[in-house]
């Protein structure tokens, strides 16, 4: 039974359900406990679980999410917040040297059940340093794991799966998605962590995106169907692994590829996602797989200037548009 | 200290808290978004240590800078622009509340990575003492900042070269939900330089007077070639800082921004666009205004009518910063590029 | 007049002459100076400008990254050494969030001509957090430059170039070319700094790659000639920018591209180099555009795993063969 | 203390050196590659506190740690075959020599970062604390560490939280090439603790029995709930800490090394293939072992004799180990991928 709930509220809830269930979880960041958490996430967990349980830090972002790889060394489940990602360059050293590596480093002996929550993205008006996004760079650590959740259903499964699992997995929450509404039928069998969904079926164009993205994209998806063009649209959900299969069954059928990301373009999430499909689907595509990213350019404070440097639902129609006409016309 | 220091200590602390006040309101109206870090209760901090300052001494700030970069001299106009977004602003608006960069009057920056400060501040000071001037930097930096790592870096290595910079922490016993003892192994912040050998001192930072005396002894002593020294300013934002159960630690106001449910307006609870009335500020504790009007009150520096005349002039400065930020011009992308690029000469990259 | 040497030798050369030259250059990192180096980069140059200008610091990266920032605003020219790769996830703050955006955010008030070098990439038996790749973090930090010098010649070229420009770059070296040697001749006038090199031309296949790789994908190239496949070699030299007009001239006659990297696979720089040509070159391409790249394992010890981690100049040739086949076959 | 402890202690530490000093032969063999950071010099450190420690405690260790795992009980056959990368090793020939793992010795492994064991140690004592077990973390690191961000950080959480972690300091008076006035503001460690309200204390580690001793209290302290402690134990590498003039500062060996231009073999300098002659050892200054036996000569607890008996011994043990790393088989790359994969369980990904 789904009954419609705040992406937060989702996150809430997974948090807590696992904490009841399981003594060896608990939350760690800044805010988290006392203060309720910076987006309400841990909210009432504190007064419910305790100090030990939900443990306000200093701001350490290095030194505790290091404390967090110590803690799943030893069979804890430590759930780190990093009140923004931003912050997280200060703790790449613990999650790239240390969470991703010592499970293979120590020859298998040491499972890392850690799971690492950061809110992200292009919010409004935060800035360059608050608009930071880390996508590739954590791709890009093997051993890690990605996922991106862009419905309060998500969230509530993804975090919960995140939770249990024995793997060092971030989950990238995006900003503006905490307070967008959505089901959430909590007694749903979970898909499995890593497979992309097809939010909306299609014949014209493959579109592949993720996280808010996501919505922005089903927007632009349904304007475009009002012009004739079907956009099959396909959110990722996961990061590393990507299912590639479901993103090469779809391309098999619409020939097209347009991957929609926020991230910079250069060097950015969409550069793997159009570079493996490219190299998989290439004698199915009828046209070059496009990338439509955010510039490659720090984010201006500057309202307009910052809308104009990420997608929205219009360059999204645009890019759409292009990349089946530039098969068309060649 | 001479009456007309004071009197235009006064004027800064008027004027920045007035700025402060109208920055709220024009948050309120969707003229500034983003963060918003408010200063008021702790103007003697920025007003005591910067008249203390030459202007050859380079300031290196937080988030919370609005009014260090006023005080420094940076004027309303350009501020509030920059707070608007616009293309006039100190930052062209690149950079917006938490950025703040004023080349010309030595103001490096306002940075939103909590910890940032130190290392810059010791690159500049670095840059001094190879150059073998006369010139101090000025580091601000919070009480949870204590905790970053490069705070540890940076004070070992300022003291291990014996660099020229003055440490400031503007302890309002806050991180953001958190109060310090929940943050600090050690709650004197002063009491953390000891394992650089940095000399500390506590000041009280509702007492102007004593911050400006602090910081014009410390800044001499780093004239004098002994190296970094480090100043902890007890103060106070609105909100209060004395609190014991988890449930009315929290000043209405705070409350009320936390309850608020819009996704745009919400994002970290750290923006409080609500502003608290002068009684609820009353409420919290004593005012660091009040306390220099007291002092030139009794010393007849001043009439009341004098501090009303003077905030009136304030709100006047802060009336035209709102209008001249108003009618500035947004920026264009070129202007975005433009910035981005203020790196390149004639030089062929590829 | 070209004479051979090492590569550190270039580097040394380069960094005497432009401290000579310049009293605004200064070293900082870790053994740079008393000691000479970790790889003897900085030998001589403590004994000759004293130890202002070449400064040991303490084991403190994400702090005397900063100071090297902050030194930048000033007007000095700072060459922070990283002594590896390895250890600059400490400093990506500093680098990212500092370096890279206080130009911009700073409504471009403070030019920023810092120059960051590090040591990296396998090397031999280094272990997983000995032989950390960053290549894709840095190229999405808009704002920074990239320099992968792989000869003396363009080492000194390129690090003398990053001390004079006011961008702040990065220069990737890789620690088994340090000793490697070629011909230098430093009266030639340099090319421009991102420019890609031509390092063989051949008409089957085109070959881009960078630092170590393009080393042994010359001497896979030479194999292939013997075999009647001509490679076209192009050594990048600069990942950020890329120098696409050099890649897709070479694509657009031989129809084939193949690109090598150390780096992961998955995400790694490949990516961007193959999504972005991929889209160029859709109608010019034959074949799939292919990646040969690192495992997407953290670096084993074990020093044949190791090997097999990365490419070697036979598997280089495999992957060759493979994509001028691929195209054939269809 | 007991004769059966001491000469228990002897043993290991003679083992330590035989050990040591085979690894560096094994490497100019290439057996070995990579990084070898060798121990000798500092024996009585890694001896004195491992053994005041429980099997319950944890150890956290760096790159420097072969002897911190023979110690804690890790078969020197486990630990040589792990050096030489081999499927038998501690690790599976995945970690090599700067990252040995033992689970069930609660030898949570060896670190490559610099600065990396304080969290880990931290993040560990936490859980520890969370769950009221009488258990404690040992933390090693050396004099360059206390300059990373990350032991600030740690040592704050750890004090704040009341955290049972021994954190111990292997003062060798050098980072690499950096001797510690050259690094650090203070040069004191022990006095480093001031800022985070952590009991610290120094001892002198060419005393195998006052590190013992430290280390019992330290550890008891711990127990009876006081949270963290840390020592500062003063030893030497084989390469000495005394040195004035930059060209007469490091030992033949050190030079030997930095000397040689093979690209494989040089990497970092901190690899040191060349070991030094026990000639060279004693020119450096005192030897924590000699120290050792000359107290157990003067109780009577031992005979010259005995002692050349437990070197034997100790050679016998190494031969040995070498024997059987040569014995075992290479990992293949399945064992790679298991090991990156033994976080799955039968969980479905996609
Ligand atoms: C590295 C980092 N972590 C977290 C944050 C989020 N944050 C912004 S302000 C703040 C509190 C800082 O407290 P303090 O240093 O005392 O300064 P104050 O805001 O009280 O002036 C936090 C946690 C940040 N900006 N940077
Ligand atoms: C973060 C980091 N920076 C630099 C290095 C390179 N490095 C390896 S050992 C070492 C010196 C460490 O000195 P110390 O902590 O005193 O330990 P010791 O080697 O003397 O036992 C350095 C700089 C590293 N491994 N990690
Ligand atoms: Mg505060
Ligand atoms: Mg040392």
């Amino acid at each position: 039974m789904a009954a419609d709930i705040l992406l937060w509220e989702a996150l809430n809830k997974a948090l807590n359900v696992e904490m009841a269930a399981d003594d060896s979880v608990f939350i760690l960041g800044e805010d988290v406990g006392l203060y309720g958490g910076s987006y309400r996430v841990t909210q009432d967990l504190y007064a419910k679980y305790g100090e030990w349980r939900v443990r306000d830090t200093p701001i350490s972002e290095g030194g505790f999410t290091g404390l967090g790889v110590g803690a799943a060394m030893v069979g804890m489940r430590p759930v780190v917040e990093i009140m923004t990602i931003n912050f997280a360059l200060l703790a790449l050293d613990a999650i790239i040297n240390m969470a991703a590596k010592i499970p293979f480093m120590s020859g298998g002996q040491f499972p890392m059940p850690l799971v690492i929550r950061m809110p992200g993205g292009v919010a409004k008006q935060l800035a360059a340093q608050h608009s930071q996004r880390l996508e590739h760079t954590l791709m890009n650590a093997p051993g890690l794991r990605i996922a991106v959740p862009s419905t309060p259903q998500d969230a509530w499964w993804q975090l919960r799966q995140a939770i249990r699992s024995n793997e060092p997995i971030v989950l990238l929450e995006h900003e503006l998605l905490y307070f967008s509404k959505g089901p959430l039928d909590a007694a749903l069998e979970p898909i499995p962590m890593h497979r992309a969904v097809v939010r909306r079926p299609g014949r014209d164009l493959t579109l592949v995106t993720y996280s808010r993205m996501a919505v922005l994209v089903l927007q632009a998806a349904k304007r475009l169907s009002a012009e004739g063009i079907e956009v099959e649209v396909i959110d990722l959900r996961s990061l590393s692994p990507i299912d590639w299969d479901t993103c090469t069954g779809s391309i098999q059928k619409t020939h097209h590829l347009l991957v929609v990301e926020e991230d910079c373009g250069f060097a950015g999430a969409g550069a793997e996602i159009v570079a493996t499909l490219s190299e998989r689907c290439f004698y199915e595509l009828d046209a070059p797989a496009r990338r439509h990213a955010g510039l490659n350019l720090p984010t201006p404070y500057n309202g307009a200037l910052e809308s104009a440097s990420i997608p929205t639902v219009s360059t999204i129609m645009d890019a759409a548009r292009h990349t089946i006409l530039s098969g068309e016309t060649s | 200290m001479k009456r007309d220091n004071l009197i235009s200590m006064l004027h800064d602390m008027l004027l920045a808290r007035a700025f402060e006040e109208r920055a709220a309101i024009e948050y309120t109206r969707g003229n500034i978004a983003g963060f918003l870090h408010l200063y008021p209760g702790e103007e003697a901090v920025a007003v005591g240590v910067l008249h203390a300052a030459e202007p050859s001494d380079y300031i290196v700030s937080t988030y919370r800078e609005h009014i260090h970069a006023l005080v420094r001299g940076v004027p309303a106009n350009i501020v509030m622009a920059e707070l608007f977004g616009r293309r006039d602003g100190c930052s062209k608006g690149m950079g917006g509340s938490m950025h703040l960069f004023d080349r010309e009057r030595r103001f490096m920056g306002g940075y939103g990575i909590v910890g940032e400060t130190y290392p810059v501040a010791t690159g500049i000071a670095y840059t001094i003492a190879m150059q073998e001037l006369p010139e101090a930097v000025i580091c601000f930096f919070g009480d949870g900042a204590v905790n970053q790592g490069t705070f540890h870096e940076s004070l070992n290595m300022a003291s291990l070269w014996n660099l020229p910079v003055l440490f400031v922490c503007e302890n309002n016993r806050y991180q953001i939900g958190t109060e310090i003892h929940r943050h600090s192994a050690v709650t004197n912040v002063y009491k953390r330089a000891c394992g650089y050998r940095i000399p500390a001192e506590y000041v009280n930072g509702m007492d102007v007077l004593a911050v400006y005396q602090a910081t014009q002894s410390a800044l001499q002593r780093i004239r004098e070639g002994t190296g970094p020294q480090l100043l902890e300013i007890e103060t106070y934002r609105f909100r209060g800082h004395s609190m014991s159960d988890p449930g009315s630690y929290r000043p209405k106001v705070e409350v009320q921004a936390f309850k608020d449910e819009d996704p745009v307006t919400i994002v970290l609870e750290e923006s409080i666009p609500n502003y608290p009335t002068e009684e609820q500020i009353h409420a919290v504790g004593e005012d660091n205004i009040a306390h220099l009007t007291g002092h030139l009150h009794r010393e007849g520096y001043i009439q009341p009518e004098g501090v009303i005349l003077m905030k009136k002039e304030a709100d006047k400065t802060v009336n035209h910063a709102v209008e001249y930020a108003q009618q500035s011009p947004e920026p264009g992308m070129e202007d975005a590029w433009k910035a981005l690029n203020c790196n390149r000469g004639k030089e062929v990259l590829i």
